[in-house]
């Protein structure tokens, strides 16, 4: 069976770098510069899948910490640290491409503007739910507690960005988009949406496979700690 | 449903109780509550901070102590496995729930006190221009910050840790209570009479959803 | 001693009383890792089960389980004939509990801690009966003294005191002579014995195996999370016990 | 620095934070992968 499943996931990789390869070569080739800000807005095509990704990445933690308190199966919780992680890689990117952005257009690197609280606020509250599970021992206690945190987490991004809103906004808010540029933006969610399940799936089959060693290892020999090497990472 | 208020109206009765019996953590908090009020008040210069600045070090004192109350009134269940004898008790687990969020937020409020003139005396805050609307706002923080705490103190004591982790769990999810309450206290003493609809909404939608959303997960939390 | 129980004999009254507690194919696993597998167990209303295996054998949480603190991975727990719904609130009124600790709020005096309880349990005079409980087991004279003054074995008989409060019929006991001197041994043992002579049903987890055998009429030994002995008690020795109990 | 330095600062940090994950991924699963085979080669 893994035979098998080695060659579809090399085949999806492959799909994916040739997306982003087709969608980099678009945007340098094809997407003109917009007008008051110039080449810089360009990491809009990058910034705002990124920020959508995360969303998902997010939704996907919720889910499968209702999946687990609701089935008890250990299965969800390896796909929610999967999700949040990936999520918090994903937040990170949001991050930094807004701080560029922002460094370009304003000269700052950081402005408590709407946009960029929310994403810190949203990459605290994963980060926190990854730190949260490392330090229990316990493996059903941290199941529980993640499970628990994940839902409560999400539950609280809509008013993290409603209190993201009521910061002082020092920016214009969303900019016109021509032809052009609304397409290089479709072009560019295909790539970074393959890539984001693409990492989740692997980080999960991950979580799958160390469970399973340390199961074995655990039955017969001195119990070898693969967690440790789960960690942050 | 009157059954259940009473129990857990006796729940909370009974953590009191035992707090005024020790009144250790009361003690404890207050002087931690003083010290970080000084603490940040030097740190700003000593001189009169304006509003916002004066509601985050009021903010960030009730914070910190908040989460020591939360920790100290599940420790006291947990300390000769009474818990298993609240869990054994023909009850809803809400109610413990229900319980203990109200003892919280009494020691909080008590702490607030103490805190409060503490603040006002060292820095001059001068609450004297709406004094019940800092006391409104504050109370629905209050509330909204204890509804997440209470369920949080149930899982992350049970795990037998340091005190760290329950602030760094609580704070991030309570981000949203603390940009609503210092928008709000700070429009009330900048004078705009403008009243900041979506902050209060902010609140009131924090309040409504974890209360509810703690209720129902303290029964999947809860273990001996 | 006046006896525990208030109402004598509870046990002969019903016609054909239901099994005070049953399991069917009972199994608990906890990270995906069976802690008990297939347990099949029925105790008749009075009866003085001892509870024997090695740590990790699943004993106290098979006891969890009984006391409906944690809700079983598959199978049914019945109680009274009743099956135990998912939160099962309604059974535990007619279950008490001790165990190694104390269950009690240190802070408070021990009249306080059965008030408490007696209260929680909606007993209407619940002070009478604290006093009543409190001479029960000889510590009216400590009534009033905060829990944490006592000694080990008066902690343990006001616990005592704490799961009759509500003068359950089903007692669970999780190794509850652990940390015990000989006196508060043999007391608790008094006790015990004095329950189960009112009709209550006692389901004794314990590590003494000589001490389990002498006290209960019927014992059953866990090993891996499966039950391998269920007989009469005069029927078993230790060695055999401790044999099986061994066993890989 | 221009802006289109900016907008390739960018771009190669954001991506290159992805492709550096799955890499990360791809190291551990051939570890992990290479103790289960040392594990089944000595029961």
């Amino acid at each position: 069976m893994p035979q098998q499943n080695n060659g579809l996931l090399r085949a999806f990789w492959a799909v994916t770098l040739l997306a982003l390869a087709a969608a980099v070569a678009v945007l340098i080739a094809y997407t003109p510069d917009e007008a008051t800000m110039g080449p810089v807005q360009k990491i809009f095509y990058l910034h705002l899948p990124l920020a959508i990704n995360t969303f998902l990445a997010c939704l996907l933690v919720f889910v499968a910490s209702i999946g687990y308190l609701w089935q008890r199966s250990v299965w969800w919780d390896d796909l929610a640290v999967a999700g949040a992680k990936v999520a918090v890689l994903l937040c990170s990117g949001v991050l930094i491409t807004g701080m560029i952005w922002g460094k370009s257009a304003w000269g700052l690197w950081w402005t408590w503007s709407p946009r960029l609280t929310f994403s810190l606020m949203l990459w605290l509250l994963y980060v926190v739910y990854l730190t949260v599970r490392a330090s229990v021992e316990s493996g059903q206690r941290r199941a529980v507690v993640g499970a628990v945190y994940g839902i409560t987490a999400f539950l609280d991004v809509p008013l993290v960005w409603l209190s993201a809103r009521l910061m002082p906004d020092i920016h214009p808010s969303s900019i016109t988009l021509s032809g052009e540029m609304k397409l290089t933006l479709a072009l560019w969610f295909l790539p970074v949406t393959l890539m984001t399940f693409g990492l989740i799936i692997a980080r999960f089959r991950l979580n799958r496979i160390i469970r399973d060693t340390t199961d074995e290892t655990q039955r017969g020999f001195e119990p070898v700690n693969l967690h440790v090497s789960e960690g942050i990472a | 449903m009157i059954r259940a208020a009473k129990q857990s109206l006796l729940i909370a009765a009974k953590d009191l109780r035992i707090e005024s019996r020790s009144r250790q953590t009361i003690s404890l908090v207050v002087v931690l509550g003083i010290l970080i009020v000084t603490v940040l008040g030097l740190g700003l210069g000593g001189q009169r901070p304006d509003g916002p600045a004066a509601t985050a070090v009021l903010w960030v004192a009730y914070l910190f102590s908040g989460v020591l109350c939360f920790e100290k009134t599940m420790a006291v269940e947990r300390q000769d496995g009474a818990l298993a004898g609240l869990l054994l008790a023909p009850l809803d687990r809400g109610v413990i729930y229900l319980g203990k969020l109200l003892s919280n937020v009494v020691l909080m409020f008590a702490v607030a006190g103490v805190i409060t003139p503490v603040g006002i005396l060292f820095f001059g805050f001068d609450l004297s221009k709406a004094p019940l609307g800092f006391l409104a706002i504050m109370g629905m923080s209050m509330l909204g910050f204890a509804a997440v705490g209470t369920l949080f103190a149930a899982m992350v004591s049970s795990s037998r840790l340091q005190g760290g982790l329950l602030a760094m769990v609580v704070f991030p999810i309570t981000l949203p209570l603390v940009i609503a309450s210092t928008q709000l206290t700070s429009r009330l003493y900048q004078g705009d009479e403008t009243w900041n609809g979506s902050a209060f909404a902010v609140l009131v939608a924090f309040d409504a959803i974890f209360l509810v959303v703690s209720w129902l997960a303290f029964e999947w939390v809860i273990e001996p | 001693m006046s006896t525990l129980a208030t109402q004598p004999g509870t046990a002969s009254t019903a016609p054909q009383t239901p099994a005070a507690l049953q399991t069917i194919s009972l199994q608990k696993r906890i990270d995906d890792r069976p802690i008990l597998r297939d347990i099949n167990l029925t105790v008749a209303p009075g009866q003085y089960v001892a509870l024997l295996g090695a740590n990790g054998a699943g004993k106290s949480t098979l006891l969890k389980i009984l006391a409906t603190l944690i809700p079983p991975s598959d199978g049914r727990l019945m109680l009274f004939g009743e099956t135990v719904g998912w939160d099962g609130w309604a059974a535990r009124r007619r279950i008490g509990l001790i165990g190694h600790q104390s269950m009690l709020y240190r802070d408070l005096s021990a009249l306080e801690n059965l008030i408490f309880f007696g209260k929680l349990y909606g007993i209407a005079s619940s002070a009478a009966r604290a006093v009543t409980l409190l001479k029960a087991v000889d510590l009216f004279d400590r009534a009033d003294d905060p829990v944490k003054s006592l000694s080990r074995g008066m902690m343990q008989r006001v616990a005592i005191a704490r799961a009759l409060v509500h003068d359950p019929e089903l007692l669970l006991a999780d190794e509850p002579f652990d940390g015990l001197d000989a006196p508060s041994c043999r007391a608790l043992e008094k006790l015990l014995a004095q329950l189960q002579q009112a009709g209550k049903t006692v389901v004794l987890a314990n590590h003494d195996i000589d001490q389990s055998l002498r006290l209960s009429q019927r014992t059953v030994v866990l090993r891996k999370g499966r039950v391998v002995i269920d007989q009469p008690s005069q029927e078993l020795t230790p060695p055999a016990i401790l044999k099986e109990m061994e066993r890989a | 620095m221009t802006g289109t330095q900016y907008a390739m600062a960018a771009y190669i940090a954001g991506l290159g934070l992805m492709l550096l994950y799955g890499l990360t991924l791809w190291v551990e699963s051939r570890a992990v992968a290479h103790r289960r085979r040392k594990d089944q080669s000595e029961k």
